[in-house]
């Protein structure tokens, strides 16, 4: 058992992290400026953004995990794939949560067909059927394939979704696309941005090395009780 | 069990620090700008509050499914079956 | 590793040069079970073994990886001379596996069944070779009916006409006894006799020990996925190897 | 090359011939079909609404709930008496095997198609205009359709609640598929000219294209151990 080199390694990553996190309150609440034409409610920008880099960053490992899985079957590829399988979905979760708070106030209304936002549901919807195949078979030697199948079809289809719903949408009349990159965005709110993505991603791979933990253990536990033979016939008795 | 005591305490003082600090913020921004509606300046509070509660769930959920896990292994070990 | 109070001196397997079918410390894990645990044997051509055990020993998954449709976790398993590699088109050419299950359409007629195999196996002198096979099991004057409505004991012997289409050099056996009639068993016999004439490598696993023993040259005996009994039949009567059976399951499972 | 067409077409043949016998597949999908453009008459205001404006997405609803009540059972099939097995212990390459299944379940599928666009057509008084190219979007869509649905059949098929799983994994991938087909479908109904859908008929190919693609490089990961 190397969980203890494990859990170390989460540490050194959530120590950062966590630092980050509270660097990056203070800079959204008291430091950097208000955007000029959206007000208060860009604010959310400093999460949402970064939850959506790092959920897109867990679907690329999910995809370079379930095709080395496949590849090679090492056990541990897999293990890694269903920890940021987990984390993408649940950081998609945030982007689809704090988009429509935002898009509330930019835009009048929750929830719009928005290519962004469309993208992002179906990503969400295929990810959580990856998680649920992985349940769902008889043998859990096949769900893990079954995933992995999943896993590498469903990052070969975002760049098709995405020109997709853009397209669809595109002729309609388009609506405010938030920006504050542009031009007049002040260079405090990309600091700000940074800090963001910054502790986003260490945050994501330090829980991420806990649950890539725990998911070994749970091998190991099933191991110990659902039983190898014995590894001597003459064993046993007692 | 300290690890889950431990993510809960600072899941309550992410909470607690977002929340002063958006109320803080909220507060001053009111006083010069009394006209502009409140709405978004709850939405951003809400926006901040669900970010730290999933992912401390994340955290909290994986924690006790390590918690039950190390248990099983350490307190009862394989079964005696075999 | 084997019993002490074994009647028989197992037999180590002293083989020819190049042995037709050989494994070598064969292991398959299915995640942290380990369904096959290092088995080992090297089978020369025209040997029938016959492989017992219990439920559960894993002796459909050892079968499964010598069939290439499994691949082992460790180990290795070479056919013939070749050293082919299990997998591989031209490993799947030179095996024949028979299971209880016939793996025939319902819908397409006894001929058709024939047709479709000796197509994915490539063969081109079906037009002859369909009739002739047909005729072999008994089954000529059917070829036309479809197998939904041939009886189970016909589909069974269609089964063994499709096994033995591509001429495989080994056939692996997997419960072949299983809802057979006596005249099926017999006629099955028959021609596991006349492929052993024939030079094939035959692998049979069942739980029929009276028909295993009978038809077998080695016996092996597999529990929790390793071979705790493998020799020659020599030295036991087919009488006393029931209990011979139960004794060695009983003694390697406790 | 010769041999891996010929495990193609062996295996479309088989799965063909099985169909036109129990007519398994074709009846439910057919059926189904039709029920639910008697359903959909019934669920549309006629005078609110004219049905040729949104013909377009409704049929191709119908086509992709019935394709996938298709697509669950093809491997299904195969599992009595095992064989599947009996065919992946045959030299057969994995690819082939997938794309004769697929190819298969293309033309089943294609001939519920044309079931779909006669009854709508008769229930609704559609006209189709343009038909050459609304035959070559709905025939590219179908390619498209057929190669994802099949490769996720094949998976579906393991799983235990195998009937409600695979529209579940099919849909968010088929959906953007199904932007295109609709739009391409109802610019040429409302005989507008082939140009305009010149774009989408280049990503339904892509998506053709790339399912085909993943299924033929996938399929042995689906049903190898």
């Amino acid at each position: 058992m190397q969980l203890t080199g494990l859990r170390r390694t989460g540490v050194l990553l959530a120590i950062p992290g966590i630092a980050l996190v509270l660097l990056l309150h203070w800079q959204v609440f008291f430091w950097v400026p208000t955007e000029v034409t959206m007000g208060v409610i860009q604010r959310i920008y400093y999460v949402h953004v970064p939850s959506a880099w790092v959920a897109f960053m867990a679907f690329g490992i999910v995809a370079a995990c379930s095709a080395a899985y496949l590849w090679l079957g090492d056990e541990r590829l897999d293990m890694a794939a269903v920890s940021a399988a987990e984390g993408g979905v649940l950081f998609t979760t945030i982007v689809l949560l704090t988009g429509p708070l935002w898009a509330r106030t930019a835009w009048g209304t929750w929830w719009t067909w928005e290519p962004r936002l469309t993208s992002t549901l179906l990503l969400w919807f295929i990810y959580v059927g990856y998680l649920l195949l992985r349940g769902a078979t008889d043998s859990p030697q096949r769900g893990k394939r079954f995933a992995a199948v999943l896993g590498i079809l469903g990052i070969l289809d975002i760049p098709l979704i995405h020109l997709s719903v853009t397209w669809f949408r595109s002729l309609h009349p388009q609506a405010v696309v938030m920006r504050p990159e542009g031009p007049q965005a002040d260079p405090s709110m990309v600091i700000t941005l940074l800090t963001g993505l910054a502790a986003f991603t260490l945050l994501f791979f330090a829980i991420m090395t806990y649950r890539y933990a725990l998911e070994r253990l749970t091998v190991e536990r099933s191991t110990a009780f659902a039983g190898t033979p014995a590894p001597s016939v003459a064993g046993g008795g007692a | 069990m300290r690890k889950k005591g431990l993510s809960f305490s600072l899941a309550i003082a992410f909470v607690l620090v977002a929340t002063s600090l958006l109320m803080a913020q909220g507060a001053g921004d009111i006083s010069q700008l009394a006209r502009q509606n409140l709405r978004p300046y709850w939405h951003v509070f809400i926006a901040y509050i669900l970010v730290w509660l999933i992912l401390f769930g994340w955290v909290v959920s994986i924690a006790r499914r390590l918690g039950r896990i190390e248990r099983g292994l350490q307190g009862s070990g394989p079964p005696s079956g075999r | 590793m084997t019993l002490v109070d074994v009647p028989v001196a197992p037999a180590v397997p002293t083989v020819t040069p190049a042995p037709a079918l050989d494994a070598r410390e064969l292991v398959k894990d299915f995640g942290p079970l380990r369904a096959v645990a290092g088995i080992s044997f090297a089978m020369r051509p025209g040997e029938l073994l016959a492989v017992f055990g219990p439920n559960g020993a894993g002796k459909t998954t050892l079968l499964r990886m010598l069939a290439g449709a499994l691949k082992p976790t460790s180990g290795e398993v070479f056919l013939g001379s070749e050293r082919l590699e299990p997998g591989a088109a031209e490993w799947r050419r030179s095996i024949g596996v028979l299971s209880h299950q016939t793996f025939l359409n319902p819908q397409l007629t006894a001929a058709e069944n024939l047709r479709f195999y000796g197509q994915l196996f490539g063969l081109r002198d079906l037009a002859t070779r369909i009739p002739e096979r047909l005729e072999r099991v008994g089954l000529l004057d059917r070829a036309e009916m479809r197998v939904r409505h041939l009886s189970r004991g016909m589909q069974q012997r269609l089964s063994l006409a499709r096994t033995l289409l591509h001429d495989p050099q080994v056939i692996l056996l997997d419960e072949p006894y299983a809802g057979l009639d006596p005249h099926a068993a017999a006629l099955l016999n028959r021609a596991l006799a006349a492929l052993r004439d024939g030079e094939r490598t035959i692998l049979l696993i069942t739980h029929n020990l009276a028909e295993g023993f009978d038809v077998a040259d080695r016996l092996a005996i597999q529990v929790n996925g390793r071979f705790v009994f493998q020799g020659s039949r020599a030295g036991l009567e087919g009488g006393e190897f029931p209990r011979f059976y139960a004794r060695v399951v009983e003694g390697a499972s406790r | 090359m010769t041999a891996y067409l010929n495990q193609v077409r062996i295996i479309v043949w088989r799965d063909l011939t099985v169909e036109l016998r129990s007519r398994e597949r074709i009846a439910a999908m057919g059926g189904f079909a039709v029920l639910v453009a008697v359903l959909i008459y019934y669920a549309i205001d006629l005078t609110i609404v004219r049905p040729r404006d949104v013909a377009a997405g409704l049929i191709w609803m119908t086509i992709l709930f019935s394709g996938m009540l298709g697509f669950g059972r093809a491997f299904a099939m195969d599992l009595e008496q095992d064989q599947l097995q009996g065919i992946l212990l045959s030299p057969i390459s994995r690819g082939a095997f997938y794309l004769g299944k697929t190819i298969a379940n293309f033309a089943l599928l294609t001939a519920v198609e044309a079931l779909v666009f006669t009854v709508f057509g008769g229930f609704f008084n559609l006209s189709y205009g343009g038909t050459a190219w609304l035959i070559v979007a709905v025939v590219v869509a179908t390619a498209g359709v057929a190669g994802l649905g099949t490769l996720l059949g094949a998976i579906a098929v393991h799983t235990r609640p195998s009937d409600s799983i695979l529209p579940l994994l099919a849909f968010p991938l088929l959906i953007p598929l199904v932007i295109h087909a609709v739009m391409a479908t109802g610019r040429l109904m409302a005989g507008r000219p082939p140009a305009e859908v010149g774009g989408n008929l280049r990503m339904l190919a892509a998506f053709a294209i790339l399912f085909l693609a993943a299924g033929t490089v996938l399929f042995r990961y689906v049903v190898e151990e």
